[in-house]
């Protein structure tokens, strides 16, 4: 076995970054930081495949497939005897191929950003801020504990929020990151509550344990229930709700798309690729939990996943800005890995489902990442989001229109690109589980080709617009990650994951179904046919379309009133029903009964002041009914 | 001369310092030097602390001096520290040293308020070290009626009302008190026996359950209504926006962890099992101010007042962990005592400091502030993600300790209140960063923003000398909360001792 | 007479004496100086004072009329002590013109008032108590309508005598009860025979309130307000103080030694009227607008705590009365020297006067916050001990609910100390009394007051002195 | 030894000049009315005495001893009562009980 106690470095770098970089940045200057930042990467994706390599080919296997290694782990807070939170290192098939993914993507994120924000105010705590996401992502990555999850579940909101509010003098960008935050912050209560309730009846965090199939949360399982449902199955419910936050699964998507108004490359690193994968990395992790002990929770993910990848594809049809678009594609990928991992069984090729969402994972980041740099790069070149602003860029920026068709057709699921094998796999789990989801998925792949290709018609082609300053390439430092990207989203297909990541670590046998991959296929290039008639060259055919469905499309274009939803049930029911009446009840009914109680002495010592008249008799009376007052009392009463 | 004494001796010395300083500006020069020998003096007594238990010395108190004052009454003045007063008293120098500096630039009766000041702290490190029940009392009292005349003369608003108010509410808290002190006084001891005020010696006696039930709703909520038990907790909002801000950063940083340390140290210590039978319905109340200040501090306007709430929220999170009566729970309580001590100073200070540049406290006269005073902007994020429990800074500790070990309680209801507890959190965040969202982010609202100064020298002693500890206990929580839970085992025995009958 | 009972009776011989030698100074010294009568006065009066303290054993005279036990050479100490601040502040006062004609008067009135009160303090029998009684309060009645040229003053004299007769009628009455059912009148052997019939608690009654007249208890305390304000501040603070104090004294000595039978009964009345005085007395205090009629109502309340130490009817309650009289007599004439030195200097004595007067004159005002603190009972002052011990006095008995009333009062009482200190301190005055410089005698005698203030407190060894003089049923 | 008179006239004698007293002090405006009042007080004191010394402890003379010293200091009483009451009418021009009411509330 080798010692993988090193893999430590992988937080603690980052962590040193971002100390370096946010206390000192101002006085490094941006160039020095923006180099210290990237090279900080650069050493940690050099050191996550050389863990990766030694990981799934440096270790002996004696049949038994790959196991869980605790590479470090030290007590961060005791809390009662059997219960305290570690910080540490778990590595797994899963935690190892994430460790890939967030580290490629930032690196390339990283070196993007050299060229992407140079210029811009507050370039240090940028870098900073991307070292803490890192740094939390990672140790998101590689708990081997539910608490420590839980804890950089957290970080990762915080630097979502921060990198979100970036230009955090632009009012929008403000209420972005607000929103995101709280969003996610009352998921991650679930999240919390699930957590407690788990460590309530297991008495443990650490996740060897919790997924060992004799262990304390499978097999005991015949514990208390409640509303019929076991307590365990309640417990990772409430965990998944955590994940449906940073997910952005319905009903807590509304934060992602307005998370756009963030710089470019984070909407790549943090909204695309890494951080919202997460919930689908918390439900990965707990598997076993999820298909043995509460059957019924995944049930509710596959149905979840579903559901938001439909509900978002619609609504990606609809929109302009192509930020928006990407948002919302995201949501409706991550529907996808969700929906993979609710069908899938445990062990051998029932656990196609887990492996294929993972896959899926892997080569969603890889090619939504590159499309959200090549959509910055779109935005660097034109200063403008919206794609009615567009139009036949193919001459001006080459390589990035080759980057993103590469992009558009991999995830489209056009065959011998990423997209399509991982794809593939997901329709095949569906399909052997549940025929109606399966259905789903194939209207889904169709919608996800058109509104894609929409994107790639309607910036790259389609009407010559007047651009003010002609549009130029993009510099190096910006195209290089892309071109780097767009190998990774076309190639990385070829990986075999039904060999390393698999649900119970032993590699199993699996080989495309043509019988599902074939009509899904012909579903994505019908989806392009129908983009390329509508919008490859300008026509008033779009409006004509969405005038025929005017409802429907009124409806997805404002994404079925689901922000003003929450804008209801925050502005009017949390603030003007609740606190505002707890405000008022405080100042006039507490406060108030204080205050009585003063005013009411006052009061008295107004009304007794009579007695004190001045009147020599009237004190001898008072005196005399004293006297006779005490007689009475002490004669007559109490004797 | 031992050295608990010396807590009290030094800051004496300080206030003859100052009456003797003939030039004025030097004032505050004394003040600062004198505090930050008790600083020093802290952290000192937290190495000799250490040592000792290193040493192995397992008694519940040390450096226990015992001298005999009232004969007859048999009131002595002892003084000794566990842990957890230790704790209490580095955070209370912490806060003390940073609002020396943060009152600066107090012009109008220098010398007064600094002697105030200082007399205030004197009650409050005598609170932390007496373990007699008497000079307890004393010095509780002692601490609250600096504070109307600080309030009264160096405040702002109505600060006549509001100086009234809080100091007769808290004057009626210690009143409530004496009775329950009277109360365990005269059960200290089986009949002939001498009674004694000694905490010590007292929880070696089980108080006859009758006497329980009626002394510990008394000392209980005498307590409480300085941790700001719903419904006794609205002296808190009028005080503390009324206070100048050392005052509010001592009031809400220290004054208010007096009623969570005194309601362990006394009412559930000495009086365990009426604390069982009874702790249901001071749960109820806790867990709603938990909530209800939450709540309350959404819809407020000026900084302190939301501050105010949230203190009213965060410290009912301390004497509602404190109800729950197992060790994981009430360490957290102590942790959460700790760092909402520092970080709603912190909370006060950078207030104050705004405030001094804008001259108005409502977040919606200001906005993007962040431009033109990044330090002071950058410090208020940090203590407002302290504030909604941020891993990596002291709340989120504290926090996760009150809630996992109130969850493990067996009792049902008690879980259910922890749930309830639980969603403060959420509305935590919304109150905190709605109010970094108008008042810092955004556009400059104000033209003449531009030219503010960013935090001076002695602001930014201030600031840093809180933001340090907040980091600190967030990022390395071990060493302070094994020290704290190795000296709650004794509670925590007495505790657990009643449960067999 | 032979030099043992001399000794044993040397306070009031030698006041006697003081008192002689002062009407002899008036009569035979040269008009001229006049004045130097004062410092004269004051300091025959401290020797008085310091032969007072002189220990000698305890025993008693005329067969048992007249008792002398360290606790009561104590008593009569601690008013000596009263007395003597009170002359010392009453230099400036004695001073003006239209008083100085009068100054060997209001001596020798003090000094027979003096000898009433260690005559009643030290009486076995209820013929001597009676004769001190009323000789210390008949030359106060003199004494309060002092100022001739004031219509206040006037009224205050008749308002006090007239009541007070009235009172002493009642008590007499009682007294005659008593005799009429026992044919004794010697505490001692009263106390063998008491029974407690029907006639025999109306007796009792007639005489609590004749006592509660002097202590100023609920309801018998209407005169009080009036008479404090009317009356010269010295005189004021003597009333408040020293015959109040006295009557204290005398009444918990009955009540211990003559009334055990009866203790339920007492217990009761002094249950019901200290809740009453406590209330009533803090009530009209709130709204008070002259200052001696504001301390007039507080010493009223002050009354009621005390009463807390009585009813305990142990020696703890004993030692703290006599140790809170101590507190009480440094706070109270603390407080009353500074409105004496203002309202000499200015004749102002509102509280509205007072605004803004730290700016002009503070150490006054600290002084003034001092006493009113320690008054309120607020650490570290003396006050605090001194309540402190009176409650817990009464728990000791198991008097809860009334020490959470008499806690409860200290409340409103803060509140309106405070509001003192408020205008002293926070109120803004256009024109607030000028700065100005009190003469020697007048700081001296505050200086003393804020020693004891602060002493009285922290020094044990007074509280454990008087336990071991004191006694309980 | 004694006959004829039984103690109970003295002592319902003694009551109603009790009472009257204090009704006159109540109800009288001159202020020297009420100064007699209160003599009138005392003296069904000094009955109450001799009464019960006569009747029931005819060997000892506390009770005659007892309403001497009374009569003496009502004396010394009434002295100053007057001198006051000529101050009062000095100063207020009538001994008129109920002009006598600067000091109120």
């Amino acid at each position: 076995m080798i010692n993988f106690s090193y893999s430590i470095w992988l937080l603690l770098i980052p962590l040193m970054m971002f100390f370096i970089l946010g206390l000192a940045g101002h006085k490094l200057g941006p160039r020095l930081s923006g180099l210290l930042g990237t090279s900080g990467l650069a050493i940690i994706t050099m050191l996550s495949f050389i863990i990766a390599y030694s990981y799934f080919f440096g270790t002996p296997k004696n049949g038994e497939g790959f196991k869980a290694i605790i590479a470090y782990n030290i007590t961060w807070l005791q809390l009662i005897d059997n219960l305290h939170i570690d910080i540490g290192v778990l590595l797994d098939p899963i935690s190892v191929m994430m460790l890939i993914v967030v580290s490629t993507v930032s690196f390339m994120v990283h070196i993007y950003s050299l060229g992407y924000m140079k210029g811009e105010r507050g370039y240090e705590r940028f870098f900073a801020f991307l070292s803490l996401f890192t740094f939390s992502m990672l140790g998101l990555v590689v708990a081997p504990n539910i608490f420590q999850m839980y804890i950089f579940w957290e970080l990762v909101g915080i630097s979502s929020y921060l990198l979100i509010g970036f230009y955090y003098q632009k009012p929008s960008a403000v209420a972005a990151s607000k929103k995101a935050f709280i969003v996610t912050r009352f998921a991650d209560l679930g999240f919390l509550i699930g957590i407690l309730i788990l460590s309530f009846y297991t008495k443990t965090f650490d996740f060897i344990t919790l997924t060992d199939p004799s262990g304390p949360a499978i097999a005991k399982t015949g514990g208390a229930t409640f509303m019929g449902l076991s307590v365990i199955t309640w417990s990772m419910i409430f965990v998944y709700m955590g994940g449906v936050g940073k997910s952005a699964m319905f009903p807590f998507h509304i934060w992602l798309p307005d998370a756009m108004e963030g710089p470019t490359p984070v909407s790549a690193l943090i909204h695309a690729a890494t951080m919202v994968v997460a919930g689908v990395y918390l439900v990965a992790r707990l598997f076993p939990v999820y298909v043995m002990a509460s059957p019924q929770a995944l049930h509710i993910i596959a149905y979840v996943g579903a559901f938001s990848s439909l509900f978002a594809a619609v609504i990606a049809c609809t929109q302009t800005d192509i930020k928006r678009v990407l948002a919302y594609s995201t949501m409706s990928q991550i529907g996808y890995m969700m929906l993979a991992l609710g069908v899938s069984g445990y062990g051998g090729h029932n656990g196609l489902g887990f492996m294929a969402s993972m896959f899926h994972l892997f080569t969603h980041a890889m090619f939504k990442a590159l499309l959200f740099l090549g959509a910055g790069a779109i935005i660097h070149a034109v200063h403008s989001n919206f794609m009615t602003d567009m139009g036949g860029l193919r001459k001006y920026l080459p390589i990035t229109h080759i980057t993103f068709l590469i992009a558009c057709l991999s995830i489209a699921g056009v065959p011998l690109f990423a997209g399509f094998f991982s794809k593939d796999e997901i329709l095949a789990a569906a399909f052997e589980h549940n025929k109606f989801l399966f259905a789903v998925e194939y209207a889904v792949a169709g919608l996800t080709a058109f509104y894609m290709f929409r994107l790639y018609f309607s910036i790259f082609w389609g009407k010559e617009t007047q651009y003010h300053h002609t549009p130029h390439e993009a510099p190096l430092t910006m195209t290089i990650p892309l071109i780097i990207l767009a190998l990774g989203a076309a190639l990385t297909g070829f990986i075999p994951f039904n060999k390393l990541v698999t649900s119970d670590g032993l590699p199993f046998e699996s080989h495309l179904d043509w019988g599902v991959a074939v009509p899904s296929v012909i579903i994505g290039l019908l989806g392009i046919t129908v983009a390329w008639a509508m919008y490859s060259k300008s026509s008033n055919l779009p409006d004509r379309v969405a005038s025929a469905f005017r409802l429907g499309y009124k409806w997805a274009y404002n994404k079925f009133y689901m922000d003003e939803l929450y804008l209801f049930i925050t502005k009017k029911i949390i603030f003007r029903y609740i606190s505002e009446p707890v405000a008022w009840f405080d100042r006039h009914i507490v406060d108030g009964t204080m205050n009585a109680i003063a005013t009411v002495t006052q009061v008295t010592s107004f009304r007794i002041r009579k007695f004190q008249s001045g009147q020599i008799q009237q004190y001898a009376f008072v005196y005399i009914s004293g006297v006779i007052f005490l007689v009475i009392l002490l004669v007559y009463i109490w004797r | 001369m031992d050295i608990l004494s010396l807590f009290i001796i030094i800051p004496l010395l300080t206030i003859t310092g100052i009456i003797l300083v003939k030039d004025i500006r030097n004032v505050k020069k004394v003040a600062a030097i004198g505090m930050g020998i008790q600083l020093i003096l802290a952290a000192v007594l937290i190495f000799l602390y250490v040592a000792e238990r290193k040493g192995g010395n397992i008694s519940e108190m040390l450096f226990i001096k015992d001298i005999v004052w009232f004969k007859s009454l048999n009131i002595h003045y002892a003084v000794g520290v566990d842990g957890i007063s230790v704790a209490m008293i580095a955070l209370t120098s912490i806060v003390v040293f940073a609002g020396i500096f943060a009152s600066w630039e107090v012009e109008l009766l220098t010398k007064e308020f600094f002697i105030s000041l200082i007399l205030l702290a004197t009650g409050v490190f005598g609170f932390f070290i007496s373990i007699d029940l008497f000079t307890l009392f004393l010095f509780y009292e002692l601490a609250v009626i600096p504070m109307y005349l600080l309030i009264g003369i160096w405040g702002s608003g109505p600060k006549e009302y509001s100086a009234m108010k809080l100091t007769l509410m808290l004057m009626g808290a210690s009143a409530l008190l004496l009775v329950g002190i009277l109360g365990i006084y005269m059960h200290s001891a089986p009949s002939g026996n001498q009674l004694t005020f000694n905490i010590l010696e007292i929880k070696q006696y089980v108080i006859p359950i009758t006497a329980q039930r009626t002394f510990f709703p008394f000392t209980f909520v005498g307590f409480g209504v300085l941790g700001a038990l719903f419904p006794f907790h609205t002296w808190s909002p009028d005080g503390h926006s009324s206070a100048p801000t050392a005052v509010s950063m001592l009031h809400a940083g220290v004054l208010m962890k007096l009623g969570g340390y005194g309601a362990f140290r006394v009412a559930i210590y000495l009086m365990p099992e009426a604390a069982k039978e009874l702790s249901w319905i001071f749960l109820i109340l806790t867990s709603i101010s938990v909530v209800y200040g939450a709540f309350g501090a959404i819809a407020q306007k000026d900084l302190k007042y939301i501050n105010a709430y949230s203190s009213v929220s965060h410290c009912g999170l301390v004497l509602f962990a404190i109800l729950m009566m197992n060790k994981t729970a009430m360490n957290g309580a102590v942790i959460q005592m700790i760092s909402h001590g520092l970080m709603t100073a912190l909370f006060f200070a950078l207030i104050g400091m705004i405030y001094g540049r804008t001259h108005t406290r409502l977040i919606n006269e200001m906005g993007g502030l962040m431009k033109v005073i990044p330090f002071l902007s950058v410090c208020y994020v940090i203590a407002g993600l302290a504030s909604l429990g941020l891993p990596g800074l002291s709340g989120f500790v504290a926090e996760m300790t009150i809630f996992v070990g109130a969850f493990q309680h067996p009792d049902l209801f008690h879980r259910v209140v922890t749930i309830v507890a639980i969603t403060s959190i959420v509305i935590t965040a919304v109150y905190i960063l709605r109010v970094i969202a108008i008042l810092l982010l955004g556009p400059v609202t104000n033209p003449k923003y531009e030219n503010f100064r960013d935090a001076r020298w002695y602001e930014k002693t201030s600031v840093i000398a809180l933001i340090l500890p907040v980091a600190a206990i967030g990022m390395a929580p071990f060493w302070l909360s094994s020290t704290i839970s190795s000296s709650m085992q004794p509670i925590i025995d007495k505790i657990m001792a009643i449960n067999l009958f | 007479m032979n030099l043992q009972d001399f000794l044993l009776m040397r306070q009031e011989l030698l006041l006697t004496l003081a008192a002689i030698i002062v009407l002899a100074a008036e009569i035979f010294w040269n008009p001229a100086k006049k004045k130097s009568v004062i410092f004269f006065a004051i300091i025959i009066f401290s020797l008085v004072t310091a032969a007072g303290m002189i220990p000698s054993e305890d025993g008693y005279l005329f067969g048992g009329m007249y008792i002398s036990t360290g606790l009561m050479r104590l008593m009569k100490n601690i008013l000596d002590i009263g007395v003597l601040i009170i002359l010392v502040q009453s230099y400036t006062w004695l001073m003006k013109p239209e008083n100085e004609e009068r100054i060997s008067e209001y001596f020798i009135l003090i000094f027979t008032t003096l000898v009433g009160m260690d005559f009643m303090i030290s009486s076995g029998h209820f013929l001597m108590f009676y004769l001190g009684l009323e000789l210390a309060t008949i030359p106060v009645a003199a004494l309060a309508a002092f100022e001739r040229y004031k219509n206040k003053s006037a009224e205050a004299g008749i308002k006090l005598i007239l009541i007070s007769s009235l009172s002493s009628g009642v008590l007499l009455f009682g007294i005659s009860m008593i005799y009429g059912t026992s044919g004794l009148l010697y505490f001692y052997d009263l106390s063998k025979v008491f029974a407690g019939g029907s006639l025999q608690i109306l007796g009792f009654i007639f005489f609590f309130a004749g006592m509660a007249f002097k202590i100023s208890i609920v309801p018998f305390h209407l005169w009080t307000a009036d008479v404090y304000e009317g009356a010269p501040v010295n005189i004021t603070s003597f009333l408040s103080v020293i015959s109040k104090g006295a009557a204290l004294f005398i009444f918990i000595i009955v009540l211990y030694t003559v009334f055990p039978v009866i203790i339920e009964s007492w217990q009761k009345t002094i249950l019901v009227t200290s809740i009453l005085t406590m209330t009533i007395g803090n009530l009209f205090a709130i709204r008070q607008q002259n200052i001696k009629r504001f301390l007039a109502f507080s010493s009223i309340s002050q009354a009621g705590y005390i009463l807390l130490g009585i009813i305990g009817a142990n020696q703890a309650g004993m030692t703290s009365v006599v140790y809170y009289m101590i507190v009480y007599i440094f706070s109270n004439l603390g407080a009353f020297g500074v409105i004496t030195a203002i309202s000499n200097a200015t004749g102002k004595e509102n509280i509205d006067d007072y605004n803004g007067l730290y700016q002009t004159n503070p150490k006054l005002s600290l002084t003034m916050t001092l006493a009113l603190f320690s008054l309120a009972g607020i650490p570290p002052v003396a006050g605090f001990f001194g309540k402190f011990f009176l409650f817990a006095a009464a728990a000791e008995k198991g008097f809860y609910f009334l020490v959470l009333i008499a806690v409860l009062n200290t409340i409103i009482s803060l509140y309106y100390y405070l509001l003192v200190v408020k205008a002293m301190f926070i109120n803004k005055n256009e024109n607030p009394v000028m700065k100005f410089k009190s003469d020697i005698p007048t700081r001296f005698g505050l200086m003393i007051c804020v020693l004891g203030i602060f002493l009285t407190g922290f020094a044990s060894i007074i509280y454990e002195y008087i336990k071991n003089l004191s006694f309980g049923i | 030894m004694n006959t004829g008179i039984p103690i109970q006239y003295f002592l319902i004698l003694a009551t109603i000049m009790f009472f009257t007293g204090i009704y006159g002090f109540l109800t009288r405006r001159n202020l020297i009315t009420i100064l007699m009042s209160t003599e009138l007080i005392l003296n069904s004191v000094n009955i109450n005495f001799m009464a019960f010394n006569r009747y029931l402890f005819p060997h000892k003379l506390d009770g005659m001893f007892f309403s001497l010293f009374i009569i003496a200091v009502a004396a010394a009483e009434a002295a100053v009562a007057i001198s006051i009451i000529i101050n009062i009418y000095r100063r207020f021009t009538t001994i008129n009980v109920e002009d006598v009411d600067e000091m109120k509330y």
